[in-house]
């Protein structure tokens, strides 16, 4: 038997009578980072607070290195200190940074020294050394949230627990905190476990994902996987998959097969039977615009017009109907070369393999 | 009018002159209190922290009962300490009647539901994420207690030096129990009611303004320990 | 509203309950608010030199002749008198039954063995015990500092006696507050002859000169109500019921000489 | 031992068969102390929350002497307002002494340092992000004080109950300037001290027993309030 | 004289004797959604504590509708009633949903009816009308966000402040918000200032943006300015335009100028003579990678090897070491299209106009 360092069995959580998380079964490795993304109340801080043992599930199990501490109190503590966890809504106590910093390491009674040197060294970490002597209280909200991470740090936990760890901070700072936690998790073999809305960060950070939404997981697995191949049209939903389809297969020929999407064919890859009711999953990322109709390898091409622009970021996001509405996303420089405007006439084209086919109702 | 102004002037005198006999009732109007305060600290501080942290049933109604006890009566303490200790009763062989002892106790338990309740109320005010950031930085329930009580200091204080306050300035236990024998269990303000039944304002105003000056050096000190 | 008049009266006087039990019928007579203030003797003359009450009902002879002498007071005006008591411990350890008071207060100072508790509040009692300490022989701020044996209590009758009892001690009081914390105590009456033991409660009218506000009128007529023949009978048959024995002799506006 | 038996025995008695005597000095006792208490409310909720909210210069020292305040002796209060209301006094022409509105008054004195100091400890445990939220949405600094005493509602609640309880506890103020008249100004503590002084010690243990009864109805009362 | 809606002259604040904000001159315009970027602890926070009229300058004076509010306590209150803000860290009243979105219109003394109506409205806005009857305490972080956005909503507000508004949210529930204030800028007219670490969010809702560093604003602008020509380094840095090269211009012809970048040459449009020192700006996004060196129109094609690979959301970020190092970004399916590989000898192609050029050391 493989031990998951930290494994939970159907627990659940309810709030004035009502569960709010209910039979989730869930292995965190030893060293891996798993990233929980979901929507705003679907549980992602509530499951936190139980796999770090903050609260008490009301149903189910949990396990740490292999020992039941759903309720020993001592089990518990001794577990705890082998963690640490940064709040969604990081608070400081009302001392300087550099005691905030150090009551994880008191409570374990480390020495002066030890405390001291490792104090300065998380906060360095997290770019606040130069804060050492403030009052915690009067950080800014960014600043605020470096130090609750430098303070999760200087404990050197076995496991550390993330909510919405950069929410509060700017792209700069945010990657600055990225590389710290890359490094950890490289160098110490931490075993993080975060909650994210931000999924290019689950993406750019995780070994694997858990999808959660309205207290149940959906889905787990590899970023790759969570984004390529949604198992519900929730999580594509989520992940980003804008071209959701509906339609049925009406032939296949191997593994190929033609689905009907309101009487346009659509040609992709699947199991599936004949028949079957299915959503096509198609990335807006994985749609080619061209003025022409072209010679490519592509199975899809449609002719349409479109309908809206939007720029985002470096990005432009068109909208194209071509009986049915097709989002694509190219780059800045691409729909100036193809000089794209509303109502222009293009065809999106896109391979098989890129339509993803789930069934329907699952 | 007037007896105000010599009542101050008096106490101004009493306290230059270093008055042996005020000296000596001020100084055990202090240890008293003081020492009944220090105990019933020691008990309401851990104990608030537990019932504050802890959800059990039957806390809305304990808490109820101890701010009930915000309203005893010093002398019903009083009598019930006498009850308790004097030669008739249950444990009246320890012969701790009309002794600072059977004061402190008395104090003990007048100054105890105050202690206990206003840090209960001045838990009340801190944010729950304080103790979940400690708890989850490792914090045993007693660590996590005391960066609480930390956190709450100021109200915290308060509660400790309305405890210390409500200790000094009763007189109806101190009369009870104690006595108010001259050089043994008079304090200032058993000093206070015997000079005000005697009819000698002044002496007693004098007397209550010490024991204010008294209160203001322990809260300064309080205070700048706080601070710290 | 209602006329009022208020009496400023010792406690030892009050606790006996005789005021609860004249107010109602003077109230019914004047058709008047009868306020009883509970005070100590201190406080009572106190209330009476500023002119807070319109009466006061004390027992301490000089300091109300002083009173009336400095010109609050009207005239003192005795109304009743008993006896005060010396009580201790059943077994009587020092030995000092049916002495003379003076003649057991030398015994106490020699023996310096059994506690005195004293009210040491300058109350109408205390005032006695100074008297007979003086009368005995003896300085009374020596006495005071004499020794651990001698417990200024500061209290007043009612708790002094319980303090008594509890160090099974000595201590001087007046009949009426050890009658009714009789059954409280384990203390007995060891001396009670002696003329100086006398104990003369009597009533005085605030002077309308120094203070004009007062109702001198309805004062009056409390004096002329308490020493009124009736009134006299009543003070005198107090307590039978209660104790099986009268509190108070009436002596109606003389001073008694026994 | 005994005693206690029989005073809740006998303090039981005298509730159920609603003792007309009892029952009318608990009925001022009450009386007095609620309107006292509320008074002083009204004074310290919104000096509480002004205090609280402004930063002046002094600011601590001004806490600091409400705080000493808490250790002001019943008495000493008593004597205060009975040398100013006193005939002989300079506002003795009020002819208040030895009513209940002179014990009103000074109750008043005795426990608005204690309601303003523990408003202003409560507010202290208030984030201030609660005010700074207020005031941003519009309300006015009354309406900001409203908001931030009712988010400490729980702490601010215990410092009126302590203020009552304070009230309807003391006796040294209320004999002093209420003089314990039978019918008029005798309320449950002086009433104590009087069967206390008569040997009567059941009958004292039962008042008392019957003020924490009395207490404990307000108490639960104005929880139930507070929970509204 | 036009009117700004809110102007400040010379405002500073200073915290324990230090100025973390100085002389800052802002007008924000009637009508206008003016965004506030800058990194962590750059005085975002403080200085809208004063557009908001929270907190009162230690230096300097505000003008709100023409009128002095510095610390005119009444005026300061009759202006405030015209705003609302979202604070960064929201906090909720203990009390109800419905009660806490509907306080701000309480003290403005309305109608019952009133109140019920824009509460249902605000709730609906901000997608939480389920939650109307909950204790705000017990909302999960967006949940709350939320709560605090509709509360703010709910008095209609001629000036909404918002502080970091979107952090806590989910990317499908920010959408929703931008969607909501959008829609009242558009429909009410209503003036928006905004302090923001989510540059795309700036860009896509701002009318204007001001950068601020430091406790000072480097620059206000569009949108469009402040991305495509940010004035000084810093915030070239912070909008992402992540190749930031050092050069002197060595020749000129006409517009078109010659810069050195240590023994490499780029061309470039600008005005600076010959000899002056400038730093060489360009998005990552407007640099091609092909694997042969094509013919096209760009001034500027460099050789070199790809340095490092990794992606980021749909797109791929590319570091091409070619004397000097340059990131590009592509999306997954050009990377896929190119085989882009480490150690892969690649072209990188941009055109004299993609280079923006500012003077060193301003
Ligand atoms: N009371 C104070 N004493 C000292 N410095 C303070 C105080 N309050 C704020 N500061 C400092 O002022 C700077 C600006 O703070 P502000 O909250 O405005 O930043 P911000 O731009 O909003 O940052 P963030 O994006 O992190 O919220 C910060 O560096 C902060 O530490
Ligand atoms: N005490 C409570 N009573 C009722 N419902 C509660 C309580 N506490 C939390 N909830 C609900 O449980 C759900 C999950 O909350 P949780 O905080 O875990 O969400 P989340 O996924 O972390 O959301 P976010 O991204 O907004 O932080 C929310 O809908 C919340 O409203
Ligand atoms: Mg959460
Ligand atoms: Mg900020």
């Amino acid at each position: 038997m493989t031990m998951a360092l930290i494994e939970t069995v159907n627990i659940g959580q309810k709030y004035a009578g009502q569960y709010i998380l209910k039979d989730v079964n869930l292995n965190i490795n030893r060293g891996e980072v798993f990233a929980l993304i979901g929507p705003t109340g679907a549980g992602k801080t509530t499951l936190l607070r139980l796999l770090d043992l903050l609260e008490v599930p009301a149903s189910g199990s949990v396990y740490f290195d292999g020992m039941d501490v759903t309720d020993n109190k001592s089990l518990r503590l001794q577990a705890r200190r082998r963690m640490s966890f940064v709040l969604q809504k990081p608070v400081v106590f009302n001392m300087s940074v550099y005691n905030n910093v150090a009551c994880g390491l008191r409570w374990r009674r480390e020495k002066e020294a030890t405390i001291r040197q490792r104090v300065s060294r998380a906060l360095e970490l997290a770019d606040m050394a130069e804060y050492i002597n403030r009052n915690a209280r009067t950080l800014s909200g960014g600043e605020t949230q470096r130090v609750a991470i430098a303070r999760a740090l200087a404990v050197a936990p076995e496991v550390l627990f993330l909510d919405e760890p950069t929410a509060n901070l700017d792209p700069i700072s945010t990657s600055k905190i990225e590389e710290v936690l890359a490094h950890i998790i490289g160098d110490q073999k931490t075993t993080v476990v975060m909650a994210t809305h931000n999924m290019s960060q689950g993406q750019r950070l995780a070994d694997r994902i858990g999808v959660i939404m309205n207290g149940e997981i959906l889905q787990t697995g590899s970023p790759g996987d969570i984004f390529s191949t949604p198992q519900k049209k929730e999580v594509a939903e989520f992940v980003g998959v804008d071209n959701i389809l509906s339609g049925v297969i009406v032939n296949r020929d191997n593994e190929l097969v033609t689905i009907d999407i309101g009487g346009n064919l659509i040609q992709a890859i699947s199991d599936y039977p004949i028949g079957e009711e299915v959503h096509a999953l198609i990335r807006p990322e994985d749609i080619t615009l061209a003025p022409r109709k072209d010679a490519s390898s592509a199975r899809n091409t449609f002719e349409g017009r479109i309908a809206r622009i939007f720029p985002v970021g470096a990005l432009v996001r068109v909208e194209v109907a071509c009986g049915f509405p097709l989002l694509a996303v190219v780059t800045k420089r691409s729909a100036e070369d193809l000089s794209l405007a509303v109502n222009k006439r293009v065809y999106a084209t896109f391979k098989a393999t890129a339509v993803h086919i789930i069934k329907r109702w699952n | 009018m007037t007896e105000l102004w010599e009542g101050l002037v008096t106490a101004v005198k009493l306290i230059i002159s270093l008055d042996p006999e005020v000296m000596e009732i001020a100084g055990r109007s202090l240890a008293i209190s003081a020492t009944s305060s220090t105990i019933a600290a020691l008990i309401c501080l851990p104990l608030g922290a537990v019932i504050h942290s802890n959800k059990f049933p039957g806390k809305r109604t304990l808490i109820n009962i101890v701010q009930t006890l915000f309203s005893l009566p010093t002398v019903a303490v009083g009598l019930f300490v006498f009850v308790l200790f004097s030669r008739a009763g249950p444990i009246g062989g320890l012969d701790i009647m009309f002794t600072p002892v059977a004061m402190v106790i008395g104090q003990v338990i007048l100054i105890s539901p105050i202690m206990l309740g206003l840090t209960i109320s001045a838990l009340s005010g801190v944010d729950k994420a304080i103790a979940d950031t400690a708890i989850s930085l490792g914090a045993s329930g007693l660590q996590t207690a005391v960066i609480t009580l930390r956190e709450a200091r100021f109200a915290v204080l308060a509660g400790l030096i309305m405890g210390f306050g409500r200790a000094i300035s009763e007189v109806g236990l101190s009369l009870m129990v104690g006595g108010n024998i001259a050089g043994f269990t008079r304090t200032i303000t058993t000093a206070i009611s015997l000079e005000t039944s005697k009819g000698d304002l002044e002496l007693a105003l004098a007397l209550g303004i010490i024991l204010i000056v008294i209160a203001l050096v322990i809260n300064l000190v309080l205070n700048r320990v706080q601070q710290r | 509203g209602q006329q009022r008049l208020k009496v400023a009266t010792t406690t030892s006087l009050y606790d006996t309950g005789l005021w609860d039990y004249l107010e109602p019928i003077f109230e019914e007579e004047y058709g008047v608010e009868l306020d009883i203030l509970y005070a100590g003797t201190g406080i009572a003359l106190e209330y009476g030199m500023r002119g807070d009450v319109d009466v006061i009902a004390v027992h301490s002879k000089a300091r109300e002749e002083q009173f009336v002498a400095e010109g609050y007071g009207v005239e003192r005006v005795p109304f009743a008198y008993n006896y005060f008591l010396i009580v201790g411990p059943e077994g009587d350890p020092a030995g000092i039954k049916d002495m003379s008071p003076e003649d057991a207060f030398r015994t106490l100072y020699e023996a310096a063995s059994s506690s005195f508790i004293s009210r040491g509040d300058d109350s109408g009692t205390h005032g006695k015990e100074k008297a007979i300490w003086a009368s005995a022989g003896y300085d009374y701020e020596a006495v005071r500092t004499a020794g651990q044996w001698y417990v200024e209590a500061g209290r007043g009758m009612g708790p002094t006696l319980l303090m008594a009892s509890e160090m099974q001690g000595y201590t001087l009081t007046d009949i009426g507050t050890f009658l009714s914390y009789k059954s409280e105590l384990e203390l007995v009456p060891l001396v009670e002859e002696g003329a100086i033991l006398l104990n003369v409660y009597s009533v005085i009218a605030i002077s309308p000169e120094k203070h004009p506000g007062t109702n001198i009128e309805m004062a009056n007529n409390l004096i002329a109500f308490l020493t009124s023949p009736q009134i006299q009978e009543l003070i005198g048959n107090y307590g039978v019921e209660q104790y099986g024995m009268p509190l108070f002799t009436p002596c109606a506006g003389a001073e008694p000489q026994s």
